[in-house]
């Protein structure tokens, strides 16, 4: 008998738990299911480190919150979103301190700010240096209280901790369930829903160098295309500027927002000859060290050509000064930056120079969704970093991405309470029929890949992350990217016939692996499309064969859709503007 | 509920105040009279003196309390190391009222003891 | 240094074998890779049926808690180099039946972890526009019990858990106590139960291995002995007062 | 919040034995066991404390009896060996004390050093007290 909840919800990270509240509170009576790979503590939102943007003091207003991160977004994102984000981000953030969330505060309690890049008021919340796992844990927590037997009562919330989604069941042009196998024990189930939220993250892993965990394979992403929802604004992918060389381990933003300096290998500020503007004691918002990302992954680049950047066993390098801080304040503020320096790199920033260069961060596109988390396939939501709404547009400002995970988390939950109970029931028997065919689908994908004659998966899998960095990294021309989208395609041939070790159903990581893969290989030809397609240089996508910006043409979201032939097709939907025409992105001046 | 009536507490608290009491008064004890007067690495203090403190009041309440503290402290400390240490657990009836059944008849021998020299 | 070092890992296939194996593999050893990096080259590279969990890599979402040449660690933030020239003998947590290889069933915590309600409980919750305030010095009260990753070694140190599997542990009390010393919370009555029973605090012995081995610095230990204070003065408190008066 | 984890068919887990001699597996496990063997140390000072007030108020010949009886080699062995383990227990039990305590002065919270140093502090004094009532 297949399982049966009103909603399934796929990822237990920040947005997937935020959105499984949602639900519970807006109708107790429905059962909720989060079904994700990893138990919902171990989702990536625990990694993030730096803060939460919400307006916070008197001196600063929603309309500089949302002008920030138009401006961030090089006039990409979706205004009327930006507005809605803004006034909800705070109170989502406050919602979360109502739940315990230790923010960190200022000596008479209130909570503490800090500043963040490309934003021009000191608007970050954070806690400590470890911001999102104090998110995750408060929600996670939080969410244990929705349960029968938990404080807050209803039908309550519902978990299958490690079980792998395979597929989104579609029947009549409506998202009907989902498919997934359960690690322990090898598992197929189908699990009817009368709606699904897809809440997954980003893709980080199809990069080699990134500072995303092992799960961030964009299986959702993957999953949406294959079930024909439409993937939007694709190309952007943001390079974070300082993350450790060889591990790609994240140093936050935190530490330049507190002081931190950028230097080349002769110590100087390089940052002050890519215009934004010129070096000071102290940190000026929106200015040099506080720029926004692609701007300074990008110097980075040019600085590299020009023979200014050090080289280490890991590749180049530039260096990030934390010394003049103080070691008061470094504990304080990013015990977690030296923690992670002290274990990571065996160095003490206290003392020490930082070695740091571009890393692979997160994904400013995703599954197109509108303001409430809706995809345009009835019955199908997204929420979170596998979402593009857009609020990111070209560049995501830093900061800006949990709070994001909790007010669309939230809008979607709402939205999809909603939507179920207007729906009529529908028969299940095709769904089940459906579900039946993709167990016998994997079960055969098991026994295919089982041969000693072909290739790795992850030797395939290292390849693609290759392809992906020589062809769609920060600088990207017609001739990388044509000859990236001839590999994947090549690849995908060899991965057909990629054998595999292990046979067995008891947590057969390998088999995850290899289904992860095969989704990888589909957003990374989604992504290498899209920015073929998009002839002009914006944001994080910046092609050296057209570097400017292009509004009259590329003002829009490109939208990636499959084809039923397994072909793809793009397209544009425009940008909506409502207060803010597009102008240029002026920082440190 | 069943869990706030539990003795728990009560004979934690006694094990506790049992260990602190024991751990600043019983090395200087032990040591005087189990290993530096028997050793003669000091003179014992002849009958007389000693007499005249044992007899003293404070010194037998002091002492009494110091009896009854250490049995208790002993025989919970003694109950969890046959639980974990012997992995007696499913014995815990008969365990536990060996331990703190000994602890109560100590204490009993030893006021009989104490009242004997005041 | 020598190039590489022999990695011993602990194998269970419920599928092949009804007892576990050992099975051993050359990896390199270079001076940044930890304990997971070799495992990870052993499942890219030489066998892919090892199975084990691990997904940050940067010791926070507590998935790859292993037993380390006896110890239990954090394999991402453990270098194979502390044990050179090796072997390194890797295992599974102790404490916790195994799924497969180096992969534990965790289960029992997840169940507990909700006994002990580790949610904020308020009375008089704020309105949507004000926070609590909460200074510095109250939040340091229960700053560091906020800081478990859940990863479990302090459950594979404790030999009480092993002993006796009904103990609640010593994770899930420290984050009973994050909550009771949180000035926002209003809930230590409600936890109280849970907590001062058999298989709450009063069966820790206070061995005190889970508070060595926490790579958070939570102090699972600490925060038990705490409550035993707490608890045993409450007790107290009920015997002496009348019922009403409380 | 309920998992949805039902059992079937599964494959067996494998449950390691415990073995009785899981605290010779690592060295704090073994000093933990040592500590709390301790207690039945202290239970043997009761006894001897007991023995001694009983000499004592029995009169100066009984008194002189248990002089001897304490000089008896195999008795000092084990009183040596008991004071052994008192003294550890002691230790520990001094090292312990900052965890369960959490004192404040003001906005400060007292460091655990200092706890553990008043601790040592107040063992010193007490012990000379009693010396000093005993040798006078
Ligand atoms: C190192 C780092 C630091 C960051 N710092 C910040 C910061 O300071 N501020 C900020 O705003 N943002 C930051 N970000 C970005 C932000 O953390 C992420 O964008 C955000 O956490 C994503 O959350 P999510 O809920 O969308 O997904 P995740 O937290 O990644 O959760 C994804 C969930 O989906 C599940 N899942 C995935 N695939 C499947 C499948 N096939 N079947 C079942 N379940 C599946 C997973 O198990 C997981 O539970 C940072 C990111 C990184 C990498
Ligand atoms: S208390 Fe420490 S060891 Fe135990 S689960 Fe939490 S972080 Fe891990
Ligand atoms: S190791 Fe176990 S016995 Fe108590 S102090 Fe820690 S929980
Ligand atoms: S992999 Fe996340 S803690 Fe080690």
């Amino acid at each position: 008998m297949p399982a049966w909840h009103n909603v399934v919800i796929i990822g237990g990270g920040g947005a997937g738990l935020r959105a499984a509240i949602a639900v519970a509170e807006a109708n107790p009576k429905l059962t909720v299911a989060i079904v994700s790979k990893v138990y919902p503590m171990r989702s990536h939102t625990v990694s993030a480190e730096g803060g939460a943007a919400a307006v916070a003091g008197d001196d600063d207003t929603f309309d500089e919150h949302a002008y920030d991160t138009v401006s961030g977004s090089d006039w990409l994102c979706d205004q009327d979103a930006v507005e809605a984000f803004v006034v909800e981000a705070r109170k989502e953030l406050l919602r979360l301190e109502h739940w315990g969330c230790p923010w960190s505060r200022e000596q008479d309690g209130r909570i503490a700010v800090r500043a963040f890049g490309g934003m021009k008021k000191k608007r970050t919340w954070f806690a400590a240096d470890k911001t999102g796992f104090h998110l995750l844990h408060t929600l996670f927590q939080t969410a244990l209280s929705y349960t029968g037997s938990g404080r807050r009562g209803g039908s309550g919330i519902v978990r299958y901790d490690e079980w792998f989604v395979t597929k989104l069941l579609v029947h009549d042009g409506r998202v009907r369930g989902v498919v997934a196998v359960e690690l322990a024990t090898g598992r197929v189930e189908t699990i009817v829903a009368d709606a699904v939220i897809v809440c997954t993250g980003g893709c980080g892993r199809v990069f080699p160098f990134t500072t995303n965990a092992n799960i961030k394979t964009g299986d959702g992403m993957a999953l949406a295309y294959q079930a024909g929802a439409p993937l939007k604004d694709m190309e952007f992918v943001q390079y974070h500027p300082t993350g450790l060389p060889f591990t790609g381990i994240l140093i936050t933003e935190a530490a330049r927002a507190e002081g931190g300096r950028l230097l080349n290998k002769d110590g100087y500020r390089y940052l002050q000859d890519y215009d934004l503007g010129t070096p000071t004691d102290e940190p000026v918002l929106r200015s040099m060290e506080l720029g926004p990302r692609d701007r300074l992954s990008q110097a980075f680049v040019h600085e590299m050509a020009k023979g200014r950047t050090a080289e280490t066993e890991a590749g180049h390098v530039v260096h990030l000064d934390l010394r003049h801080l103080g070691e008061k304040l470094i504990d304080e503020r990013l015990p977690f930056v030296r923690e992670l320096c002290a274990s990571y790199q065996n160095i003490d920033p206290v003392h020490e120079l930082v070695p740091v260069r571009p890393v692979v961060h997160y994904m400013m596109g995703g599954i197109h969704t509108d303001i409430n988390g809706a995809t345009p396939l009835t019955g199908l939501y997204a929420a979170g970093e596998v979402a593009c709404v857009s609020i990111n547009g070209a560049n995501r400002l830093g900061s800006n991405s949990l709070p994001e995970l909790l007010v669309f988390g939230a809008r979607a939950g709402k939205a999809v309470a909603d939507f179920v109970a207007t729906v009529p029931g529908a028969a299940t028997a095709p769904v089940i029929a459906q579900g039946r065919d993709e167990e016998n689908r994997l079960r055969r994908e098991l026994s295919d890949h089982q041969h000693s004659d072909g290739e790795r998966i992850a030797d395939i899998r290292t390849e693609m992350q290759e392809t992906m960095e020589a062809g769609a990294g920060i600088y990207r021309d017609e001739a990388s990217l044509t000859k990236a989208l001839d590999e994947l395609a090549e690849l995908k041939t060899r991965f057909a016939r990629a054998s595999m070790d292990d046979a067995s159903r008891t947590f057969n990581t390998e088999l995850i692996a290899m289904l992860e893969l095969s989704g990888m290989l589909d957003v990374a030809s989604c992504i290498v499309a899209s920015g073929l397609r998009r002839k002009e240089s914006r944001g994080a996508h910046q092609r050296t064969d057209y570097p400017d910006r292009n509004d009259e043409r590329y003002l829009a979201h490109s939208v990636i859709r499959r084809k039923p032939d397994g072909d793809w097709r793009v397209e544009y939907l425009p940008v909506s503007i409502t207060r803010w025409p597009p102008g240029e992105r002026v920082y440190g001046r | 509920m069943t869990t706030k009536r539990s003795p728990e507490p009560f004979v934690w608290l006694l094990f506790s105040s049992g260990g602190m009491v024991t751990a600043l008064l019983v090395p200087v004890l032990l040591f005087l009279f189990g290993v530096a007067f028997p050793l003669g690495l000091l003179p014992a203090p002849d009958h007389a003196y000693l007499a005249s403190v044992v007899s003293h009041p404070i010194t037998l309440l002091v002492l009494f309390g110091l009896c009854v503290l250490a049995l208790f402290h002993w025989a919970h400390r003694f109950r969890y190391t046959l639980y974990d240490g012997l992995q007696l657990k499913k014995y815990s009836v008969p365990i536990t009222i060996f331990c703190y059944g000994g602890a109560v008849v100590g204490s009993i021998i030893a006021a009989i003891v104490l009242l004997r020299a005041l | 240094m020598p190039e590489t070092i022999t990695m011993e890992v602990w194998r269970y296939r419920p599928e092949h074998e009804s007892e576990p194996t050992w099975d051993a593999y050359d990896v390199p050893l270079r001076k940044e890779w930890a304990v997971l990096d070799g495992l990870n080259h052993i499942k890219d590279q030489l066998d892919g049926t090892l199975s084990y969990r691990w997904s940050c890599r940067m010791g926070i979402c507590g998935s790859c808690g292993m037993t380390v040449n006896g110890e239990p660690k954090l394999s991402c933030s453990t270098f194979l180099t502390d044990y050179a020239p090796g072997p390194v003998r890797v295992e599974p947590m102790r404490n916790f039946p195994v799924i497969r290889d180096l992969v534990v069933e965790m289960g029992d915590f997840m169940a507990k972890l909700p006994a002990v309600k580790p949610w904020l409980v308020s009375d008089d919750e704020p309105d949507e526009d004000t926070e609590y305030l909460q200074t510095p010095v109250e939040m340091d009260d229960y700053k560091r019990y906020s800081m478990c990753i859940n990863c479990m070694l302090c459950y594979s140190a404790c030999p009480v858990y092993a002993l006796d599997p009904d103990f609640i542990g010593p994770a899930a009390i420290a984050l009973a106590q994050r909550y009771n010393l949180d000035s926002r919370d209003a809930g230590a009555e409600d936890r109280r139960d849970v907590l001062a029973s058999a298989e709450g605090v009063w069966a820790c012995t206070f061995v005190g291995e889970c508070s060595v081995v926490c790579p958070k610095d939570v102090d699972p230990a600490g925060a038990i002995q705490r409550y035993k204070l707490t608890a045993a003065s409450k007790a107290v408190k009920d015997l002496l007062l009348p019922r009403g008066a409380r | 919040m309920s998992t949805g984890n039902a059992v079937g068919g599964e494959p067996p887990l494998y449950r390691p034995p415990v073995s009785l001699t899981w605290w010779l597996r690592n060295p704090s496990y073994l000093l933990f066991v040592l500590r709390e063997l301790s207690c039945v140390f202290i239970a043997w000072f009761v006894v001897y404390l007991l023995m001694l007030v009983y000499a004592v108020s029995s009169g100066r010949a009984a008194y002189q009896e248990f002089l001897d009886l304490s000089a008896n080699p195999l008795v000092v062995i084990l009183n040596v060996i008991a004071l052994a383990f008192v003294v550890l227990h002691a230790v520990t039990w001094f090292g312990l004390a900052p965890k369960a305590m959490v004192l404040r002065l003001g906005a400060l919270r007292v460091p655990p050093t200092v706890i553990l140093a008043a601790h040592y502090g107040a063992w010193l004094v007490v012990s000379a007290i009693v010396a000093w009532v005993i040798l006078r």
